[in-house]
């Protein structure tokens, strides 16, 4: 029998994973946008459950806004991703130290 | 009525007072501020005019004290502090009314005799100013009724010996023994001021009147200086402000200032650093005597203090070859006889020796002037010889003013001197026995170092260059006169006062005497005619010849032989040219030690400990913690994203750490 | 009755963005003048009317509307009003510099509309929901804002750092918001405030929540460890949009901390005001350190925010409503005197100096008199020292501090303050001691809008600090419950 | 009891003057200076309006006005000046009219702006000796220090801009912690009338703790020593006019709070670290002495001699704690009029130094004693006056420097013997640094062409130096006018002072 807990703790390991793969990779910008993806999904998957749990639907709604919120997310992020590598041929995340100090 | 009249009485003695003190204030004023409108000759008249007329009012003033009018008046209060009263008042009384009339007179003198000294001075305006203005300052301190008022004058006199000691002040020399002058009499100020402070705490005011009325209460009463320190207040009291007095009056070991003094012109040294203000001290104490007779340890000091000073400075002034500090070291010998003349509580031989010194004193550096002026502004007397020629009247002058230096029977000197002499001998305060062989012993030292310079400067062949030579001639009037005016109390003062002085029919009590101590009694019945005739029978009499004598021998017959002398002693010889060391060390304390101390603290101290450590130490870490926040700002991306998220997970454990503790 | 006049503000915006969209629509068929005219004109517009809506809401339109969505009391009021006004002005000092960079186009004003409806809409959240939305709307809008120049590689660069950095963030928070949902099984904030559960199991649940809160609050609102957006973003936005970004957000963020943390997770004031403490604390060392050593001159200002945010966060900490007034006293202050520095900016760099690093400010004494002045009277007013009104904003903390009795932060507080003197002294030493040999005298001509309203905005820096009551009592008004 | 907005007015008038000199639109030069010269001659009229109309004999606060200023602090504008402060209003008034004076040539660089500095500095220097209100006092205090650091940057000479930071961070390190001990007093007494401050009681663990703080921001600002370092260095950058403000007016700022706020609000605290505050003025005499004997730089000389002087004011000051016997609360007094006295006498007279040093430094450019030489043969009048102020520097009778320290020397012997010898021991450093210094500069050889062909005073010099000897002889002649004003105020500031506050 799957309880609300294991649900809770499914969404903590994806968020997880999300948080490190922010940090760990350190080459490719897509990557990173897939990993914010991720960590918002976790967050669904808690609204659901919680939701399914606590019989009260505003939780579902919620996650639909996230939904749409995610999608524009990475809209912008995609566009961002694209004037950058206009400048400089490459997503690679370690080249974007021009700002620092 | 008798009242009014007496009050009326009192309120003209106000206002003679008042002129006397204020006319010569007006007049170095006018000078000072106008003086270039006024011009030479308007600046001479303005000021002796000034000097002149207090001098003869001050002739009224002790006629009114002769007979039996006081005056004791506040003229405004200065302050109120702390509920004491601090006032500017006079006291006229024999003692001050004394004083008023010597200074005032030598004052007059030397305004007249600076006409022609310092005809061609460009400062001679600001000098006719300046000592005006030291008449004022001097008279302020002798008429004062208080303490603040005396210390008022006390360091006005102070402030004019400085001007006048760097009078030519690019003179290096001069500038710097003005600042020497200036410092000693600081040193002295200190303890004068601890004096009055510890003074006004032990009597809770500053006038004389109040000090002799409790003087005799606090005998006894102990000031506790804590680390186990316990003085007796009075005598605590007596010596603090004696340490200003031995400033003033230049006692050893402050007594550095005044040779150096003779850097000023001639007449400074005949009126400032012989007459006049070197006697401040010895007035000082001679004014505080109700009080000081109560302080014996006190005057123990001062007796002691007085007679080495008489001696030792007697013996430089055989070394020195500039007339000047012949007479400067001369003064300072007498001075130390007056102090120890006060020390034996003889007030009134101190006062006595004091009036003629002040006479006989002037009258030589005014005729050492003259000669000066003479051999054009050449001091060194190994340069000098066979004036006598030249310059008869000062040669006469210079004659009677060293007889009455070395107490030559008949003249003014002699009274004063061996009357004082003769008091130390009688007097029962500790340290007589010790004083009194000293003073004697200097009677011969004063003789011969007046004469040597007398001979070397007068007699024997004519040492100067043949330039000079042909140049030599009497000074004019106005630098004889004074010359003249003076020489008169310098042989007969001693005759005149020699009964009223120290018969004490004149002071009618202002001067104490201390218990049991009969210093003065001999001199009830003695007649100055009387006293004269003792002279032959005294030891005193013959020391002297014998100075003379060996001064004739030395300086006259056999040219040769003091060199000789000098030889032989040679190491005592260079002690007494050295002054026994004290500038030296004075000079080593103030260029050396104390410079190098301010140095250690300012560059040490300020710059590297506060300044280096403390204040720009602080900015410079501040500034390297700056730059190392900055080198977190890496700008790579996943590093922001790991401080961030680290950040989190940090909260998230001390959450879970709190809750699990808390629950 | 279901009143309209609840959302007004939030509804002329919203018609103001799609006027400007709808000309851009149209920018074909238009002649250019009038584009140039009329897209501005609307925004301005827009937010006049709103902001006016703002000014004239009256007490009959109070309370909860829409289901617990939104709610409008007096801080609403207040703090609408202060969006409003705010980036009107905003809008009025940038119009010229962005015109003269050529970035004028309609997608700039659309931007700062729809980001200041996400300011309305965190501002007078009543359930989560709202405010995430909002929250998004604004992040988002300053995404791209900060990218509007695509020529500009370092905007570009900031830009992409910020979305990522925003997104952890904003996934932090939903995270967060999920927990308290689970644990109340509503969304709406207030009932936050009422039982949320301190003890047992809950208890855990209910604080990890506030630390995902809390974590995502302080990044947005730039304080350490969570400010390494800040002092990139600052430096690579365009001046007109650092303006923007400098001030805008400083108001919703402190909506956020009041209505979120303070009103809405009272309950666990205990449990989260000790780490907003320590950040505060963070924020001090790491803001005035980072800025002593600045050359660029937006950067400085970035990690004096930095250094501000700590302050405003100190009064938050206290958990005392004392210490929520000074917060929000400090960050109006802070809006006000940041509003100055960077219109400043705009302005010189309107006459020809183009500012970047603070030499560039050199001579400015001499040159423009005005301005430099006006300039002095905000890096004194940033340091906090009277007569100025920055200078009642940290008093208002200190006393805050001391009231709650922390005398020992109030010690470090203040002497982060002296620390922070030395940087805005730099920048008044640059402007008047270092002297330019050729002095050009240009006085702003003061009955052109944008600059008389600058001035009025830095004079207001001292007249505030004279009279300083009447905006801390409005702000009292604000708080209270 | 006078009313009517005259303290508002000394405070206002001036600062709106200095505005005005800002605002754009003035046709010359000679027309802003004639105005700054106006203004502070009117606020000068003011100030010695007040003067006349005070009463002596109570110690109560007079020209007091009175409105809320920030009624959610309890805040008011609230002024009023007694015997203490009252002296200062007419210092800070005349020394403005002198510093403006003495910069009518010399300052050529914006010279407008200079002027504005000033009279703003005025009205907030006035501010603050006229404060009553706790926050009003420390805005003033504060507020104070920007114009000053404009001064000391704009205007002052090679290393300004590391004498202008030193001097704003340190004093501002002082004052924060002030501002943290009023608003915790305020709170603890529900408003911030100083005189309410005054009579709360307090426990001594309270009590030092505001003691500290204010110490801090006081002490800097006297200077005591160690903290005296930024004075050194403001003043040898500062432009004469500055230095002239800091060393006649900022400096007595420190030694009034210690007056207006430690001693009446932290008796108990105050008693507490006398021994320390004795200390430190001790220290602050002898040290700071054989520093400045050794200053090469005429401004840093006299700098160093003022950190001595103010060493007189708080040894005045604190020494009562010591004192023992019948005559304490006399001597008491004796020492705290001392100290007055001396802040008054000492901000003439300093400033008239280094008034006479900016004569020679517009001449020669140099500050340098080695420069000089012989002044006295090309300036006879200057050197008599240089002479005359270093005389009442070193406390000549006669000249108004001698009162305090005599006052002070003659209390602090009630206290202890050694810490009166202590003080008396700066009659002969004071002395000897000062009277060194004439003997470099004024006397002596004449050094050079340059310094022979120095040109004599003009009017304007004469007219500015001579209006300081007046009073310095005036008052070391006949000091009672001032002692008068302040005793009442003076009798019952001691009686707080004395009177624990605990329990």
């Amino acid at each position: 029998m799957i309880t609300l807990t294991d649900y809770l703790i499914l969404g903590a390991i994806l968020f997880a994973i999300a948080v490190m793969g922010l940090f760990i990779n350190r080459k490719n910008l897509v990557v990173l946008l897939m990993c914010v993806e991720l960590m918002l999904l976790a967050v669904n998957i808690n609204f659901v459950a919680f939701s399914r749990y606590l019989m009260n639907r505003s939780g579902q709604i919620f996650v639909f806004f996230v939904l749409t919120v995610a999608a524009a997310e990475s809209a912008i992020g995609l566009a961002l991703l694209i004037v950058v590598f206009r400048h400089r041929r490459s997503i690679n995340v370690q080249e974007l130290d021009q700002l620092k100090g | 009525m008798s009242r009014n009249w007496t009050s009326s009485r009192a309120s003209r003695m106000m206002m003679l007072t008042l002129s006397i003190v204020l006319l010569p204030l007006a007049a170095a004023a006018l000078t000072g501020l106008a003086g270039r409108g006024l011009g030479r000759r308007l600046t001479h008249a303005v000021t002796i005019t000034a000097v002149g007329v207090s001098w003869v009012l001050s002739l009224f003033l002790v006629l009114r004290v002769l007979h039996g009018a006081r005056l004791d008046r506040v003229l405004y209060t200065w302050m109120v502090s702390g509920g004491v009263r601090f006032p500017i008042g006079f006291l006229i009384d024999p003692l001050s009314a004394l004083m008023i009339s010597v200074v005032t007179f030598v004052s007059f003198a030397v305004h007249i005799y600076s006409i022609g000294y310092m005809k061609d001075d460009p400062g001679e305006i600001r000098f006719f100013s300046y000592i005006s203005l030291f008449t004022f300052a001097m008279l302020l301190l002798v008429t004062a009724n208080n303490f603040l008022q005396l210390f008022i004058g006390w360091e006005g006199v102070g402030l004019v010996s400085y001007l006048l000691i760097g009078f030519w002040f690019e003179k290096p020399s001069a500038s710097a023994a003005a600042l020497k002058a200036f410092l000693v009499n600081r040193i002295g100020d200190c303890g004068f001021v601890l004096g009055i402070a510890l003074l006004l705490r032990e009597t809770g005011s500053l006038d004389y009147s109040v000090l002799f009325a409790r003087a005799p209460d606090l005998v006894g009463r102990m000031v506790d200086l804590g680390f186990g320190l316990r003085l007796p207040a009075l005598d605590l009291i007596g010596i603090l402000l004696f340490v200003g007095a031995m400033a003033k009056s230049a006692q050893i070991p402050l007594h550095v200032w005044l040779p150096d003094s003779m850097e000023g012109p001639t007449p400074i040294s005949a009126l400032i650093h012989a007459a006049t203000m070197v006697t401040a001290g010895i007035f000082m104490v001679a004014r505080l005597s109700p009080f000081y007779v109560e302080a014996r340890g006190a005057l123990s000091l001062i007796l002691i203090v007085g007679a080495l000073t008489a001696l030792f400075m007697g013996l430089l002034g055989i070394v020195a070859t500039d007339i000047k500090r012949v007479i400067a070291y001369s003064t300072l010998s007498q001075l130390g006889y007056m102090a120890a003349a006060l020390g034996a509580s003889a007030f009134a031989a101190g006062i006595f020796h004091l009036v003629t010194h002040a006479f006989f004193k002037a009258l030589l550096f005014l005729a050492a002037g003259s000669v000066i002026l003479g051999m054009h502004h050449e001091q060194d007397m190994r340069k000098m010889g066979g004036l006598r020629r030249h310059m008869p009247i000062t040669y006469v002058t210079f004659l009677i003013g060293s007889l009455a230096l070395v107490a030559f029977p008949g003249f003014s000197g002699y009274f004063s001197k061996d009357a004082l002499i003769e008091a130390v001998g009688h007097s029962t305060i500790p340290g007589a026995g010790l004083a009194y062989p000293l003073l004697v012993l200097s009677v011969f030292v004063t003789a011969l170092y007046t004469f040597r310079m007398f001979f070397m400067v007068f007699h024997g062949e004519e040492r100067m260059d043949a330039h000079t030579r042909e140049h030599l001639h009497e000074s004019p009037w106005v630098v004889t006169l004074p010359l003249i005016l003076l020489a008169i109390p310098s042989f007969g003062a001693g005759w005149v006062l020699f009964h009223p002085l120290l018969g004490g029919g004149y002071w009618d009590g202002v001067l104490a005497n201390a218990a049991g101590n009969h210093a003065l009694a001999p001199f009830r019945q003695e007649t100055a005619w009387s006293f004269f005739l003792s002279a032959f029978g005294s030891p005193t009499f013959y020391l002297m010849l014998a100075g003379i004598g060996v001064a004739a021998y030395g300086y006259l017959l056999k040219p040769a032989w003091p060199a000789a002398v000098a030889d032989r002693l040679g190491s005592a010889y260079r002690i007494l040219l050295a002054g026994y060391g004290f500038d030296r060390a004075y000079l080593w304390l103030g260029t050396t030690v104390a410079p190098f101390l301010g140095r250690l603290l300012w560059r040490r101290g300020d710059e590297q400990a506060i300044d280096g450590l403390a204040v720009n130490g602080t900015a410079n870490a501040l500034g390297r913690l700056g730059s190392w926040v900055r080198r977190l700002q890496t700008g790579l991306l996943y590093q922001y994203a790991f401080t961030l998220v680290a950040a989190l997970v940090v909260l998230v454990f001390w959450a879970l750490i709190r809750t699990s503790g808390g629950v | 009755m279901m009143s309209f006049s609840a959302v007004a503000p939030e509804v002329w915006i919203a018609i103001g963005v799609l006027g400007v969209v709808g000309f851009e629509a149209l920018r074909a068929h238009l002649p250019e003048h009038v584009l140039k005219t009329a897209i501005p004109a609307t925004a301005l517009l827009a937010l006049a009317l709103a902001l006016m809506e703002a000014l004239f809401w009256n007490g009959a339109s109070q309370g909860v509307f829409y289901d617990g969505t939104l709610v409008i009391d007096a801080f609403s009021r207040v703090f609408v009003a202060a969006a409003c006004l705010g980036s009107l002005v905003i809008l009025i000092y940038s119009i010229g510099d962005m015109e003269r960079q050529g970035l004028g186009g309609g997608e700039y004003y659309a931007l700062v509309l729809t980001a200041t409806l996400g300011v309305l809409a965190i501002i007078t959240a009543a359930s989560l929901l709202v405010l995430y939305l909002g929250l998004e709307l604004l992040s988002l809008s300053l995404y791209t804002l900060i990218s509007i120049d695509r020529e500009r590689v370092p905007a570009a660069e900031a830009a992409m750092k910020y979305f990522f950095l925003g997104a952890i963030a904003s996934g932090v928070l939903l995270y967060g918001l999920s927990l308290l949902y689970g644990l109340r099984g509503t969304l709406s904030i207030e009932s936050l405030s009422t039982g949320l559960a301190v003890t047992g199991a809950g208890a855990v649940l209910a604080f990890l929540a506030a630390v995902f809160v809390l974590v995502a609050l302080s990044f947005k609102f730039g304080a350490a460890p969570f400010h390494m957006w800040v002092p990139d973003v600052y430096e690579g936005a365009p001046t007109p949009i650092t303006l923007f970004v400098a001030t805008l957000p400083e108001l919703a963020s402190i909506a956020l901390f009041v209505r979120l943390l303070v009103s809405g997770l009272h309950p666990l004031v205990r449990d989260w005001s000790g780490m907003l403490i320590g950040i505060a604390i963070l924020s001090l060392l790491i803001g005035n350190l980072g800025a002593l050593l600045q050359s660029n001159f937006k950067r400085l200002l970035a990690y004096s925010a930095i250094g501000h945010v700590g302050f405003i966060l100190l009064g938050i900490a206290t958990g005392t409503r004392q210490g929520e007034i000074a917060a929000v006293y400090y960050t109006l202050v802070y809006v006000l005197m940041t509003g100055v520095a960077f219109g400043l900016l705009l302005a010189i760099r309107a006459r020809g100096h183009d500012i970047e690093a603070i030499d560039d400010l050199a001579g400015l004494g001499q040159s423009h008199p005005w301005w430099s002045l006006l300039m002095l009277f905000a890096m004194f007013s940033l340091a906090g020292v009277p007569p100025f009104v920055g200078f009642w904003a940290k008093m208002a903390i200190l006393r805050a501090l001391l009231g709650a009795g922390l005398p020992i932060v109030t010690v470090f507080a203040v002497l982060m303050a002296v620390i922070g003197a030395f940087y805005y002294l730099r920048v008044v030493k640059v402007m008047y001691f270092d002297r330019t040999d050729h002095p050009v005298v240009a006085r702003g001509n003061f009955w052109n809008v944008p600059d008389f309203i600058l001035s009025l905005n830095g004079v207001a820096l001292f007249v505030l600090g004279l009279v300083p009551n009447a905006l801390w009592a409005l702000c009292v008004w604000a708080v209270r419950r | 009891m006078v009313h009517g907005p005259w303290l508002s007015l000394l405070i206002w008038l001036p600062i709106l003057g200095g505005v005005c000199l800002l605002l754009p639109g003035w046709r010359s030069a000679i027309f802003r200076r004639t105005f700054a010269l106006a203004i502070s001659l009117v606020a000068l009229a003011l100030s010695l309006w007040v003067w006349f109309h005070f009463q002596d004999g109570t110690s109560a606060m007079q020209f007091v006005e009175r409105v809320p200023w920030i009624p959610l602090l309890h805040a008011n504008y609230h002024l009023g000046v007694d015997g203490i402060s009252l002296p200062f209003l007419v210092l800070t008034t005349f020394s403005t009219v002198l510093v403006i004076l003495a910069g009518w040539r010399i300052i050529d660089y914006r010279q407008a702006g200079y002027f504005a500095a000033f009279l703003i500095m005025e009205g907030f220097m006035n501010g603050v000796f006229s404060a009553l209100d706790g926050l009003l006092f420390y805005f003033f205090w504060e507020a104070m220090l920007i114009p000053m650091f404009l001064i000391i940057g704009i205007w002052g000479g090679p290393r300004r801009i590391y004498a202008s930071f030193k001097f704003f961070l340190y004093t501002f390190l002082g004052s924060v912690l002030l501002l943290v001990a009023l608003i915790y007093l305020g709170q603890r007494v529900g408003s911030y009338d100083l005189l309410a401050f005054q009579r709360a009681p307090l426990g001594l663990g309270v009590q030092i703790w505001i003691f500290i703080a204010f110490l801090v921001a006081f002490a800097v600002k006297v200077p005591m020593w160690p903290v005296h370092t930024w004075l050194p260095d403001a003043h040898v950058e500062a432009p004469t006019g500055g230095s002239v403000i800091l060393a006649a007016i900022m400096l007595k700022m420190g030694a009034y709070g210690f007056l207006r706020l430690s001693l009446p609000i932290a008796p108990d605290a105050s008693r507490y670290f006398a021994g320390l505050m004795v200390a430190l003025s001790l220290i602050a005499i002898l040290y700071i002495g054989f520093v400045a004997l050794v200053q090469t730089d005429m401004k840093k000389l006299i700098a160093y001699s003022s950190i001595v002087h103010m060493g007189f004011v708080t040894l005045g000051f604190f020494a009562m704690y010591f004192m023992i016997g019948a005559l304490t609360t006399e001597s008491a007094r004796m020492g705290v009029q001392g100290g007055v006295f001396q802040m008054i006498s000492h901000g003439l007279v300093s400033a008239a130094l280094f008034l006479s040093v900016g004569v020679l430094y517009d001449r020669l450019h140099s500050r340098e004693i080695g420069t000089y030489g012989g002044v006295a043969r090309s300036m006879p009048v200057f050197g008599a006056l240089f002479v005359f102020f270093a005389m009442a520097n070193v406390g000549l009778p006669g000249t108004s420097g001698f009162v305090g320290e005599f006052q002070v020397i003659l209390s602090t012997w009630q206290a202890s013997p050694w810490w009166s010898l202590g003080a008396a021991l700066n009659l002969i450093l004071g002395a000897g640094f000062t009277l060194w210094l004439m003997k470099r500069v004024v006397f002596g050889p004449v050094r050079s062409e340059a310094v022979a062909r120095l040109p004599a005073l003009d009017w304007r010099e004469r007219l500015v130096l001579f209006s300081l000897a007046l009073p310095v002889l005036v008052f070391g002649l006949w000091p009672a006018p001032i002692l008068n004003v302040m005793r009442a105020s003076v009798a019952h500031l001691v009686r707080q002072a004395l009177t624990s506050k605990i329990g």
